[in-house]
């Protein structure tokens, strides 16, 4: 079955799996205890603004009908929206609606936000395969020495460690006392790397890209601590399994170089299955990032969403919430053509 | 220790113990096994499961992993140019032109697999990398000899002239790695050799596009690939059905005529033994217990326990009325749960007293080519010397 | 109920493996600790005594010079509209009394840590069990009865997936409130017996009568995390289906239920247990996170404090550093547990289980 | 010892198992999305239409290579697994549309043992519950009367009273086999399927449960479906013989007839490539047989054999042949076998050599003819 075949057959899944969320967002609303529409409104909103906005958002309509208005309204508002983006104009649709506290279009907001968020992640994720992947390599092929020791050691502390305590500690420490790092915020007026990428103008930012750095450090730390410890036991164990199989005993039969069998032949098989389980725990990622954003004031989506479930501010919560999903959806299903593409074994059927 | 062997011995094992140091204790796998295989002959050794012939091969040629550990005996290899050079400074490792592999620095014997030994597998499907093409794979073992014989000292290093800094280059730089690709057209040629249909489309398929039988031949050409003297095959044919392994045992005996190689052939099928093997060792509870020639060991089988095995077996010819097995069960190899006699006389119908020490390996009838590790290769079975149950300590004895 | 070989591979797994010692020690500590801790406490963990606040811990006293107003017979000096002030040492002295040093309101630091303790191991052990209950449940059926009920079933687990586990979380308590809030009554103070024993030693009593539950966190991480359970079920379920043992059962005239109970079940609990041990690690760190971000309606949590301690971050860095040295403590113990079980049955689960 | 619920002996006409057209598919993607995706689900075609009978007291041996479904056919027989068409008789009755006590009564006097030593007993229970899980699932013993008929199994296989509460993983391979034959006999039956018993076992301990099963078969008069690719013990094991090749049985008849006087060219070329222990085997070329079996999931026309069949024609690619009969109820699917088919005038095949008469064509290197 050819790769385009696979590709519609996954991206129908994720279709499906969005229909799941957008189902589960609205649901969220129903099973809230108490009238749905007081979610929906700020608590101290007077009688007759309540009846006017339960009349415009037709709260006063059967389940269903709401349930209807609500998921063709995203169906239809996420091409138009698409649109907008790419056309470069204010993205107005993506049928999220609008929100109660600020006003402005929900899809706007969670449109700025999105880079911020993404470009904590990214950075992250360079971080923990750089550092994760060597190391787990290390500790599997010298097993009992030094080097393995230490990187159990630092994985274990590293799954077990809440990344917003270590965020806290490193302000303390190397913001604070040391004065090495700003405390928190971003760095502000320059365009962070994702920004760059979109206007293409990368070069010219050269200075910018110093004090860029300098303010992601911390925060990519705190939010790449647990990913790199993951992928360092995922990488060791993965690899102590391989090394197992009859086909290294057959490969050092024919005189093969040990780098050739480790690293060609060993590496490569035990970093196939380590996508999967990346492309899975990513949600663990990004839910690391909403916590991330709490702790070092990062204007990302994450504290959007914070901000916006303190203050009542439904639309807002709603849209942060399926932008969220949907994007670990496509993620997924790019980390899933990627593991077919790179495992033989695995056709597209 | 004199090695009068046969004129054309080209290896001979003497004494090789394995142990592995498992949790639940010492595992006596190999037990001072000794053989010897001559040019351009097929040695055959049997043995059920948990008989040790397994480790036997993979220690002969030190491929044997933690936790196991080749603990003694030597393996004498006919190598003029390695005796030369090693005459002069290990002069006890050189007899003559052999020289004891097991006193030559790790570098030195690693460099032997390829153009010395190489070695298949019972699971096809599982000796080979999966992610990487048959044709690559094989490309591999080519590409290691060319290196080999082009650069002899770097393959004794202890990265084997390819370290991980070359493996960077050669993965990062487009059009750069390790097989070139003289080493793909000797895979194909290769691949034509051992009969699989069109070989330069197969080359470029992958292992699971391949059925058992072919996969198999495939193996059997990756280890041509350094022309070895010893090809020693483990359990070949055991995962194939008996019409694919018909086809597999002639492939394996028309190459070893070919290339005038000698082969080891490890399985626990005594058809398959007797189609193939010029001369036979039979193994139990990591000892050999019986070898000889093929007629010396099925038509007069000395050692109780060759004689349980070949009366064990239904004969598809001539169906016996009733089979007669060896009673009993195998005895784990635990080193503590070993008792210090004939390992075998607990199962043994003809046991006697003089079982109660461990046996050496004698001569039967003073017959050097045929040798049983019994008391019954030079004495009779007498019944009032029989030794009966209550002799036997420990042992649930069911 | 546990196999005589089952308890044999552990012990021969602890006896090889130091770390799990450690593991279990620092698991039966917390345990202890969370169990008696109004035996063990040194002091009420909420009360206040604001001449005291931000104690360091033992070992960290230092003396700091301060802008301090000259004060004459206790009014303050003024010159030329300006305060007099003078550099004064101020010593900021640690007490037994508090090892840990106090928070911002001179709260004992450790008596709080001892009581989160409480909080954080009922949410992991509940919050485990029910994401076990519901998990196991839907990853059997899906995985032995395969097909559509297979598609469907774990379709939805997908969906679940889709959100991370924080995030699904914080929603639900935006929506859920603090519903399902409960409070436990403390069997050792309603009973008199730990006041009885602590005015024994003379250590001030009044400890808190009960334990405030927080049920909605509960709930919210069970829905979050059963879908791991469901994943390792299934996968269970789906191979156990095919060995024989399942088939010669069925030969013998077994129905499906029975099948389910009898042979699935038994053989699939190892894996689950395994993962059990992580989730209830993931858990932790999941409430802890919640707390501190404000969500959780307990009124003692690790996280919550870590969050106190921010505004302090200057002055008094032990506010926030000893919770999430708790709580990391605790987790990696719980972690290297999961490690030896999973090593000495090698249940074959990789990766499986996360926050 | 007969535990059996079965009073009085139901009269039927026939064999005691008869298997019409046995059908077994697979289907391959075949989830939701491929439904939505309008893509056709591949049939794997496991078992295509097998029919035999097995007669009450006797061993009916069924070979063949792997991939050729017997061990389906075992299991669809049983209702272990969902039949896809075709009917299975057993005392008269279709197995398939049994059902309350019928399907009750079936399941105490047919059972099966399993290949796998490792995998046929449950590791979380003691063999003594094991052996007569049968029992408690029917209510047929309570607890003190079901310990001692497991004691009394145990010792009838050969094992010891004492081993009742001990674990699987304490026993070697032939034990577990011993116990999962102790499991069988625990309903009293009167059928069982014996799929691969012996296949995982060493020779000798292979010997010791070969005999076992002879001296049960004596003592309580059972009747066996015994699944094997072993040649050798098939012929020992066995009073008549069905050999299958890719879904379908081949050759039938009494087991001196199959294996000295073979029919069809398959079974001909499985008895040539078995390796006999004796040292006239030395040296002796056994690949009569070229290339592998076909992929089931698109059979060849005609004649499954005819991609491999040294004796191939142009006709065998063209029809099935049907099951004639060669006398002594001995039946091959070959128009070799009747001398007026239009096959002896079609041209033979490529790789079908004409010169030897089933002399070995070899796929060796010396004389590839292609």
């Amino acid at each position: 079955m050819s790769l385009a075949r696979f590709l519609i057959k996954r991206l129908l899944q994720g279709v499906f799996v969005v229909w799941g969320v957008v189902t589960i967002v609205f649901g969220l609303r129903v099973i809230a205890p108490g009238d749905p529409a007081n979610v929906l409104l700020p608590p101290d909103v007077g009688p007759e603004v309540r009846q006017q906005v339960i009349a415009d958002l037709g709260l006063d309509q059967p389940l269903y009908v709401q349930y209807w208005e609500f998921v063709s309204g995203i169906a239809l508002g996420v091409p138009e929206g698409l649109f907008n983006i790419a056309t470069g104009q204010p993205v107005g649709g993506l049928g999220l609606g609008t929100s109660l506290t600020t006003g402005t279009s929900v899809a706007s907001r969670v449109g700025r936000s999105l880079p911020a968020t993404l470009e904590l992640a990214i950075m992250a994720t360079v971080v923990a395969v750089v550092i994760a992947i060597p190391l787990g390599v290390i500790s599997a092929t010298n097993r009992y020495s030094v080097p393995d020791y230490g990187a159990t050691l630092f994985s274990l502390a590293g799954i077990s460690t809440p990344n917003f305590w270590l965020g806290v500690m490193l302000i303390i420490v190397l913001a604070v006392q040391l004065d090495l790092f700003p405390t928190s915020q971003r760095a502000i007026g320059i365009p962070g790397v994702v920004d760059l990428l979109v206007s293409g103008q990368l070069v010219a930012a050269a200075e910018g890209f110093r004090t860029w750095l300098w303010y992601i450090t911390l925060p990519a730390i705190t939010l790449g601590t647990y990913f790199t410890a993951l992928i360092t036991r995922l990488t060791r164990s993965g690899m102590l399994d391989e090394l197992g199989k009859t086909y290294v005993r057959a490969s050092r039969a024919k005189g093969l170089p040990d780098a050739l069998v480790r690293y060609k032949h060993v590496l490569r098989n035990t970093l196939i299955p380590i996508i999967t389980v990346v492309g899975l725990q990513l949600g663990t990622l990004i839910g690391g990032a909403v916590i991330t954003e709490f702790v070092f004031d990062w204007p990302g989506l994450g504290q959007v969403l914070i901000n916006s479930i303190n203050s009542r501010d439904w639309p807002m919560v709603q849209g942060s919430l399926i932008v969220i999903a949907v994007g670990f959806v496509v993620v997924n299903i790019v980390v899933d053509t990627l593991y077919t593409l790179v495992n033989p074994r695995v056709g597209f059927d | 220790m004199s090695h009068a062997g046969h004129r054309d011995d080209l290896l001979r094992v003497e004494d090789l113990t394995t142990r592995f140091y498992t949790e639940e204790g010492q595992v006596n796998a190999v037990e001072s096994v000794s053989f010897d295989v001559r040019d351009n002959e097929i040695l055959g050794i049997v043995g059920e499961s948990g008989s040790g012939k397994s480790v036997t091969a993979l220690s002969a040629i030190d491929l044997v992993d933690s936790p196991g550990k080749i603990t003694g005996g030597e393996v004498w290899l006919r190598d003029a140019e390695l005796a030369g050079e090693f005459r002069g400074d290990k002069p006890e490792a050189v007899d003559g032109d052999f020289v004891d592999l097991r006193q030559l620095p790790t570098g030195v014997r690693r460099a032997l697999r390829g153009p010395k030994f190489s070695m298949i597998f019972q699971d096809p499907m599982s000796s080979f990398n999966p992610s990487l093409t048959v044709g690559e794979q094989i490309a591999e073992a080519v590409e290691v000899q060319r290196r080999a014989s082009a650069n002899p000292r770097s393959t004794r290093s202890r990265t084997q002239g390819y370290g991980l800094g070359k493996l960077l280059v050669d993965s990062v730089v487009p059009g750069r790695k390790y097989t070139s690709d003289e080493s793909h057209e000797r895979a194909i040629e290769l691949l034509d050799q051992v009969g699989i249909p069109d070989p330069v489309e197969r080359a470029d398929e992958y292992p699971h596009q391949f059925s058992g039988g072919m996969l198999q031949r495939a193996m059997v050409a990756q280890a041509l690939a350094g022309e070895p003297d010893v090809l020693f095959a483990d359990e070949p044919t055991t995962a194939l059905d008996v019409t694919i392994q018909a086809q597999i045992l002639d492939l394996l005996r028309d190459i070893q005529q070919e290339q005038g190689m000698s082969v080891v052939l490890i399985t626990h099928d005594l058809g398959v033994i007797a189609r193939m093997c010029d001369r036979v060792g039979v193994m139990y509870a990591g000892e050999v217990v019986e070898r000889g020639s093929l007629e010396a060991v099925f038509d007069d089988p000395t050692h109780p326990y060759t004689q349980g095995l070949l009366g064990s077996i239904p004969d598809v010819d001539d169906p016996a009325p009733r089979l007669e097995p060896i009673e009993g069960n195998v005895p784990n190899l635990l080193d503590s749960e070993m008792p210090d006699r004939c390992y075998f006389a607990d199962r043994c119908p003809k046991a006697m007293e003089a079982c109660l020490e461990h046996p050496e390996e004698r001569a039967v009838e003073g017959d050097r080519r045929h040798t049983a590790r019994c008391v019954l290769a030079d004495d009779e079975y007498d019944p009032e010397r029989a030794l009966d149950e209550s002799q036997f300590e420990g042992g649930d004895g069911e | 109920m546990i196999a005589p070989r089952t308890i044999r591979s552990l012990k021969r797994g602890l006896s090889r493996n130091a770390l799990a010692k450690v593991g279990i020690a620092i698991v039966v500590v917390v345990l202890f600790v969370a169990i008696f801790a109004p035996f063990v406490a040194p002091d009420r963990p909420g009360t206040q005594n604001l001449n005291e606040s931000r104690q360091p811990p033992i070992g960290f006293e230092k003396a700091t010079t301060q802008e301090v107003p000259v004060k004459e017979n206790g009014s303050v000096v003024f010159e030329d509209g300006q305060i007099v002030t003078e550099n004064r040492t101020v010593y900021e002295n640690s007490s037994w009394d508090h090892p840990l040093g106090t928070d911002g309101n001179g709260r004992d630091i450790l008596s709080r840590l001892i009581y989160g303790a409480r909080v954080s191991l009922l949410v992991g052990f509940f919050g485990t069990g029910l994401a076990m209950l519901v998990g196991v449940t839907v990853g059997l059926t899906a995985g032995y009865y395969r097909g559509k009920v297979d598609d469907v079933l774990m379709r939805s687990a997908d969906v679940m997936l889709a959100f991370p586990s924080i995030v699904l979380a914080i929603a639900l308590i935006g929506v859920l409130q603090d519903a399902l809030e409960q409070s436990i009554p403390d069997p050792f103070v309603q009973t008199g017996v730990a006041p009885a024993f602590r005015s024994a030693l003379g250590l001030p009593t009044g400890m808190p009568e009960s334990t405030t539950l927080p049920g909605t966190i509960i709930v919210v991480v069970a829905l979050v995390n059963w879908v791991w359970f469901a994943r390792v079920a299934r996968g269970e379920a789906l191979s156990l289906r095919e060995e024989s043992y399942v088939k010669a059962a069925r030969a013998l005239g077994a129905n499906d239920a029975s099948i389910m109970f009898r042979h699935v079940l038994p053989n699939a609990i190892t894996p689950i247990l395994v993962l059990g041990t992580i989730q209830i690690a993931a858990i932790i760190l999941l409430e802890s996170a919640l707390s501190f971000l404000g969500f959780s309606s307990a009124n003692i949590s690790w996280g919550f404090d870590i969050a106190l301690g921010r505004q302090y971050q200057s002055t008094a860095w032990w506010i926030s550093a000893m919770p999430g040295l708790a709580i990391v403590i605790t987790v990696i113990g719980l972690n290297l547990v999961g490690d030896w079980l999973r090593d000495a049955l090698d249940p074959g689960i990789e990766g499986e289980g996360g926050v | 010892m007969s535990f059996d619920v079965e009073t009085d002996e139901v009269e039927y006409e026939g064999s005691l198992v008869e298997v019409e057209d046995l059908e077994k598919y697979y289907y391959e993607n075949d989830t939701l999305f491929d439904r939505v995706l309008g893509r056709e689900p591949t049939a794997v075609r496991a078992v295509d239409g097998v029919s035999f009978e097995v007669q009450e007291g006797e061993t009916l041996g069924l070979v063949g290579e792997s991939g050729c479904g017997k061990s389906t056919t075992s299991e669809t027989l049983l209702g272990l697994r969902e039949a896809t068409g075709g009917s299975v008789r057993f005392k008269g009755r279709d197995v398939f549309r049994m059902t309350g006590s019928e399907r009750t009564e079936f399941r105490q006097d047919a059972q099966i043992v399993f290949q796998d030593p490792f995998s046929s007993l449950d590791p979380r229970m003691t063999v003594g519950e094991i052996v007569t899980e049968g029992l408690r699932i029917h209510g047929l013993a309570g607890g003190e009367e079901r310990t001692e008929r497991a004691k009394d199994l145990l010792e009838r296989v050969g094992l010891s009273a004492r081993h009742a509460d001990r674990y699987p993983h304490e026993f070697s391979g032939g034990q577990r086999q011993r116990i999962g034959i102790a499991r069988a006999l625990a309903l009293d039956p009167e059928f069982v399927v014996l799929d691969e018993p012996v296949s995982a076992l060493d020779v000798s301990v292979q010997a010791q449960v070969l005999n076992l099963l002879e001296d049960l078969q004596e003592e309580f008069g059972l009747t066996y479906l015994f699944v094997a690719h072993d040649l050798s013990v098939v012929r020992h094991i066995s009073d008549r013989v069905a050999v299958m090749y890719l879904g379908k049985v081949v050759e039938t008849g009494p087991v001196d007839e199959i294996f000295e006087n073979p029919q069809h060219p398959y079974t001909q070329a499985l008895l040539d490539s078995v390796p006999r222990a004796s040292v006239e085997e030395y040296g002796r070329r056994g690949g009569t047989l070229e290339g592998d079996v076909p992929s089931p999931r698109n059979p060849p026309p005609g004649c499954r054999f005819h991609t491999r069949c040294p004796h191939a024609r142009d006709a065998c690619t063209k029809e099935l042949p049907p099951d004639y009969d060669t006398g002594e109820r001995h039946e091959a699917a070959c128009f070799r076998v009747d001398a007026d088919h239009e096959y002896w005038e079609s041209e033979p095949l490529p790789h079908a050599s004409e010169t030897g008469e089933g002399t070995s064509v070899g796929g060796g290197i010396a004389d590839s003819s292609d």
